[in-house]
């Protein structure tokens, strides 16, 4: 038996495919992962303490900046917070522009996520062909926010402003036609051979482990756990809709990735059913809230189901205008935490499409 | 022997060599105009854009040749700081930038690489790329729309072509 | 098995009689911290540990500075979010620390999703969590002084 | 006219030489010189243009544009990136081992050359015309592998020794099924003269009749030259730039113009053993031998190229797989068909 050494190698900070600054200190036995730790916070920004010296309307924007692609879902959850802190009611047609540019920026983070894993794994096209959709995307989300990535969309107590004349067609034809792209990313990465030698019982995760270490969205879901909060706790008005919770069997990087995509499709029933619910809807699109934000003491935690999983923000108010601490439960953060044990035994071709298939942002992790 | 300009006065040899490095020189700098490879090297959301959005179909910087992204920073002409930086990456944002070849130009993309942006009160951010490494365009927005950054690579382009341009 | 947070909450009020409740939270000290824990995963189901935070509440400013190290100094509070997976149930647990000697059990033999959170915790709140596998800093860099998100740290911003 | 164009402009220096009272020694020794010189213009030609024929098609296939604003259709844009790369600093990492460092990509180039010299680009348009040419051939294609691995050593940097490693895993395994597919064509032809194999396709392709032979052979060779799906050795995602992470400026140049040029000769190689080398097919011999030896290369190359904006990268596990379980059992079984098939054929005594 020939003796062999193991050895320490950096993925990373720069790394093409740790999808930001975010390190990987690996042991290596040749190129098979004894042990993989994760450096991260390179990209540590403080927000949470920064928001203890802004108001509460101030805020919206940081939450913008964690999870950068899909930004409407992140303003959404801090919203939800303090409404749920200072009991704000949120007028029908508010929560109905909100499930739709919620379910968009998700269909675009998951579009991303898309073409990026097919980046991971080698395939450039699939990669820039989910740009092109998701340059769409970002037409109708900047059209209707002004903003291409960071919307600052939601308020309290409703949303910044309605949705322009035409929109809703506009979104409607899009929405016509995204299957067929879905089709195609099928077509072109799912059900390549090679896409799912890469993939297929690959970084396996038991749903045990999954609930064990609070993994959630895809990546849970991916071990056939069916637990989406839109379904398993319906917040906002996601009961109104009829969509399925796509989940996975063996727990593998395919399952995750499809998951995915299958959930892109689940999304678009979900807009178009608002599409076709919102115009019959006519009211204000927000509540009445007073300028000055002066929530009560007290605390508040509220959830949703971002693209990367339970978005959660926990909200103390100590009656001032300025929150006394707020935190993030980010998806991304804890979905990582599971990555050495993941990773151990595989290879590092393995380990990027394992990082892959969790589907991190570097900005959300490190906050 | 003695080095005379085309005047017929005479001139330190030395400088006739710099003269004619300087006309070579100006061939070369249109070949680096022309091909500005990127370090594929990305820090927060205006990676997205800066490094994605212009790549993708829509915008394709490919048209002026600038698609090609290196992964290494030895083969890369500019460093595209995309992205806050934080006292944790800034040693090694400075020590990419150290290891990437001569001639080097440096794009400070969004708010964050400008001055730090939004979180520019925040204990952990480095306030701009120029605290650590020299930049040469700055293109502002949180994040810049593509066309922007595009135009950021054409701004460097036009300072490649003509070094003059920084003395304005 | 239909349960009720109502009727959790009161079963676990006869285990342990300290806690306090409210409608969906419970207040524990840090000693029965982790038999609650080990109660609620396994008797009552909480099987995701989906949240692990926690505030500062320093004690008014009027102790500070004069010279009484021995006056209360404020507690920290950790906050648990716990989540019954399959009966869709949600609770919240909190604990509170002495500001002085913040130290806390680590629930990671509990869920293995605290390991990372509780280390976040550690890295910004300074709050220890005794038996905690890897407890060292993950966001910061380990040569940072101080624990940012304490209400008394001081920085000096990049604005000029 | 044109079909001679090549043969005839030697055949005119040959004369000048003659009548300028040169040696028929050194006047051969300068032919072939001046030979070889035109397949290094044209090879370090061919990769300049191939890169941006690359970056077209990638536009293409990628619903984008390409480089079209250096020169017409951007057709100067290589030229840039040449020029630009020249000029370029070679940063010499400090614990790296100069020589080796620098001396593989100065000989990267050389195998490429070597190999061309051997290839007829048309009819009687051949530099070496040896008999032993597809030995030759293969011997040199694999010399290629301890280049990259010196500059991966040499670079003493984890990433590049870990794709330099890969590099010679691959190599060395894919090498064989490649020589072994070869090994029906050499049976039916008898020979390895490139020349005769190429005439013994007057009648028929040996694509027609040895496809899983040409199959072989194209995966093999795909994999030989580091191209995607078999790029592990660069894989960008996985090993940043392999052996190449530490090269900048011209060093960098050179490994990148080298990987054209093995594309050029996989697709060469193909051309000459499986599509009649410059045979014109049809009849259709109005186009001239050498312009048809190079569409089917161009044919190839692009195939290579629509591989790899099409394909993810398989992993090296089963990238060693795929060569030692199916690929290498499978090229035997076809020199066992062959040979079976040859034997028939003779006792039918067609």
């Amino acid at each position: 038996m020939l003796r062999t050494e193991t050895y320490t190698m950096n993925f990373g900070p720069q790394h093409p495919a740790t999808h930001g600054v975010f390190q990987v200190v690996l042991t290596l036995d040749g190129e098979k992962i004894v042990k993989a730790e994760p450096v991260c916070g390179y990209l540590h920004r403080g927000i949470e303490k920064l928001a203890e010296s802004r108001t509460y309307q101030q805020v919206i924007p940081y939450t913008d900046r964690m999870d950068y692609l899909a930004s409407m879902l992140q303003n959404w959850g801090y919203v939800m917070a303090v409404e749920k802190l200072m009991g704000l009611e949120v007028p029908e047609r508010a929560e109905y522009l909100r499930v739709i540019s919620g379910e968009l920026s998700r269909l675009a983070s998951h579009v991303l996520a898309t073409g990026v894993y097919a980046l991971d794994v080698g395939g450039f096209t699939g990669f820039l062909l989910c740009f092109r959709e998701r340059e769409r995307m970002m037409d109708l989300l900047e059209e209707l926010t002004g903003s291409r990535m960071t919307f600052s969309y939601a308020r309290f107590g409703g949303v910044a402003d309605d949705a322009p004349e035409g929109w809703l067609e506009k979104l409607d034809k899009l929405m016509d036609d995204m299957p067929g792209y879905i089709d195609e990313y099928d077509g072109l990465i799912t059900g390549n051979e090679i896409f799912q030698a890469r993939t297929k019982q690959v970084g396996g995760l038991s749903p045990e482990t999954a609930i064990d270490y609070s993994l959630s969205g895809p990546v849970l879901r991916g071990s056939g756990i069916n637990y989406d909060l839109r379904k398993a706790k319906p917040y906002s008005i996601y009961d109104r809709f009829d969509f399925e919770v796509p989940v996975g069997k063996n727990g593998d990087c395919f399952d995750r990735y499809f998951c995915r995509v299958r959930e892109m499709r689940q999304s678009v029933r979900i807009i178009k059913q608002a599409i076709e619910q919102i115009k019959e809807i006519d009211g204000p699109i927000k509540g009445k809230v007073p300028k000055a934000l002066k929530p009560p003491k007290g605390d508040a935690y509220a959830e949703i189901e971002s693209s990367k999983g339970i978005l959660g923000f926990y909200v103390v108010s100590d009656g001032t205008n300025k929150p006394h601490r707020v935190h993030v439960r980010r998806p991304s953060f804890i979905n990582l935490g599971y990555l050495d044990e993941m990773s151990r035994g595989w290879l590092i071709a393995d380990l990027v499409a394992i990082l892959g298939s969790i589907d991190i942002v570097l900005g959300e992790v490190d906050c | 022997m003695e080095v005379t300009n085309d005047k017929g006065m005479p001139m330190p040899s030395e400088l006739k060599r710099l003269v004619h490095f300087a006309s070579l020189e100006k061939v070369l700098n249109m070949a680096r105009a022309h091909s500005i490879w990127p370090l594929g090297f990305g820090l927060a959301c205006c990676a997205i854009e800066a490094l994605m959005g212009t790549n993708g179909p829509r915008y394709d910087l490919s048209r002026f040749g600038y698609e090609v992204m290196r992964p290494t920073p030895r083969q890369a002409d500019v460093m595209v700081v995309a992205g806050t930086i934080t006292t944790k990456s800034a040693p090694f944002v400075l020590r990419l930038w150290e290891q990437m070849a001569e001639p080097k130009w440096c794009i400070a993309v969004g708010s964050c690489a400008i001055s730090g942006g939004p979180f520019v009160d925040s204990y952990f951010v480095v306030p701009g790329a120029r605290q650590i490494i020299p930049v040469d365009v700055y293109v502002p927005g949180c994040p810049p729309r593509p066309d922007a950054i595009i135009d950021g690579f054409l701004k460097l382009r036009a300072k490649i072509l003509d070094p003059k341009v920084v003395e304005l | 098995m239909e349960k009720k947070i109502s009727e959790i909450i009161s079963e676990l009020k006869e285990k342990f009689p300290q806690i306090k409740t409210s409608e969906e939270t419970i207040s524990v000290s840090t000693e029965d911290l982790l038999g609650l824990m080990q109660e609620l995963k396994n008797s009552f189901g909480f099987n995701y540990l989906t949240n692990l935070t926690a505030a500062d509440y320093p004690a008014d400013a009027k102790g500070k500075g004069d010279g009484n190290e021995d006056e209360d100094d404020g507690e920290m509070e950790i906050v648990y979010n716990l989540t019954s997976v399959y009966e869709k149930l949600y609770l919240t647990v909190k604990a509170r620390v002495s500001r002085k000697n913040p130290e806390i059990p680590s629930v990671f033999p509990v869920w293995g999703g605290a390991n990372w959170q509780e280390r976040e915790v550690y890295d910004l709140f300074g709050i220890v969590f005794t038996d905690h596998p890897n407890l060292k800093r993950i966001l910061l860099t380990d040569n940072f002084e101080g624990y940012p998100l304490r209400k008394d740290y001081q920085w000096v911003g990049g604005r000029k | 006219m044109l079909e001679n164009l090549f043969t005839n402009i030697a055949g005119l220096l040959r004369n000048l030489l003659d009548s300028a009272g040169v040696p028929p020694l050194w006047n051969d020794v300068t032919l072939l010189v001046v030979k070889l010189v035109a397949i290094l213009v044209f090879i370090l030609i061919n990769a300049l243009w191939l890169v941006l024929m690359e970056r077209k098609v990638a536009g293409y296939m990628q619903a984008r544009i390409g480089p079209n604003r250096v020169g017409p259709w951007g057709l100067l844009q290589t030229t840039c990136d040449i020029g630009k790369l020249i000029s370029k600093e070679i940063p010499i990492p400090k614990s790296a081992d100069k020589i080796l460092f620098l001396l593989a990509p100065a000989l990267v180039f050389v195998p490429p050359l070597m190999i061309f010299a051997a290839i007829p680009f048309g009819k009687d348009m051949v530099a070496l015309d040896l008999n032993i040419g597809l030995f030759y051939v293969f011997a040199l294609a694999s010399l290629t592998t301890i280049i990259f691995w010196m500059g991966g050593w040499g670079s003493n940097n984890k990433y590049s020794l870990l794709g330099s490693m890969r590099v010679v895993a691959q190599m060395v395994s894919y090498e064989l099924p490649m020589i072994l597919s070869v090994l029906g064509v050499i049976m039916l032809v008898g020979s390895m003269n490139l020349t005769e194999i190429i005439a013994a396709q007057q009648n028929m392709w040996f694509i027609v009749t040895q496809p899983i032979a040409f199959l072989i052979f194209f995966i093999a060779a795909v994999a030989e030259c580091n191209r995607t799906p078999f790029d592990l050795v660069e894989g960008e995602s996985e090993i940043i730039n392999g052996p190449y992470t530490e090269y900048g400026g011209m060093g960098f140049a050179m490994f990148f113009l080298a990987e054209y040029a093995s594309i050029m000769i996989i697709s060469a190689m193909a051309t000459t053993i499986f599509l009649g080398g410059w045979l014109a097919p049809f009849g259709l011999t109005f186009i001239p031998s050498w312009l048809w030896f190079f569409l089917k290369m161009y044919v190839l190359i692009f195939v290579v190229m629509w591989f790899r904006w099409t394909f993810p990268r398989i992993r090296v596990d089963q990238l060693m797989g795929f060569g030692w379980k199916i690929l290498v059992p499978l090229s035997l079984a076809n020199v066992f068909v062959t040979g079976i098939g040859m034997y028939i054929y003779r006792a039918i005594g067609w």
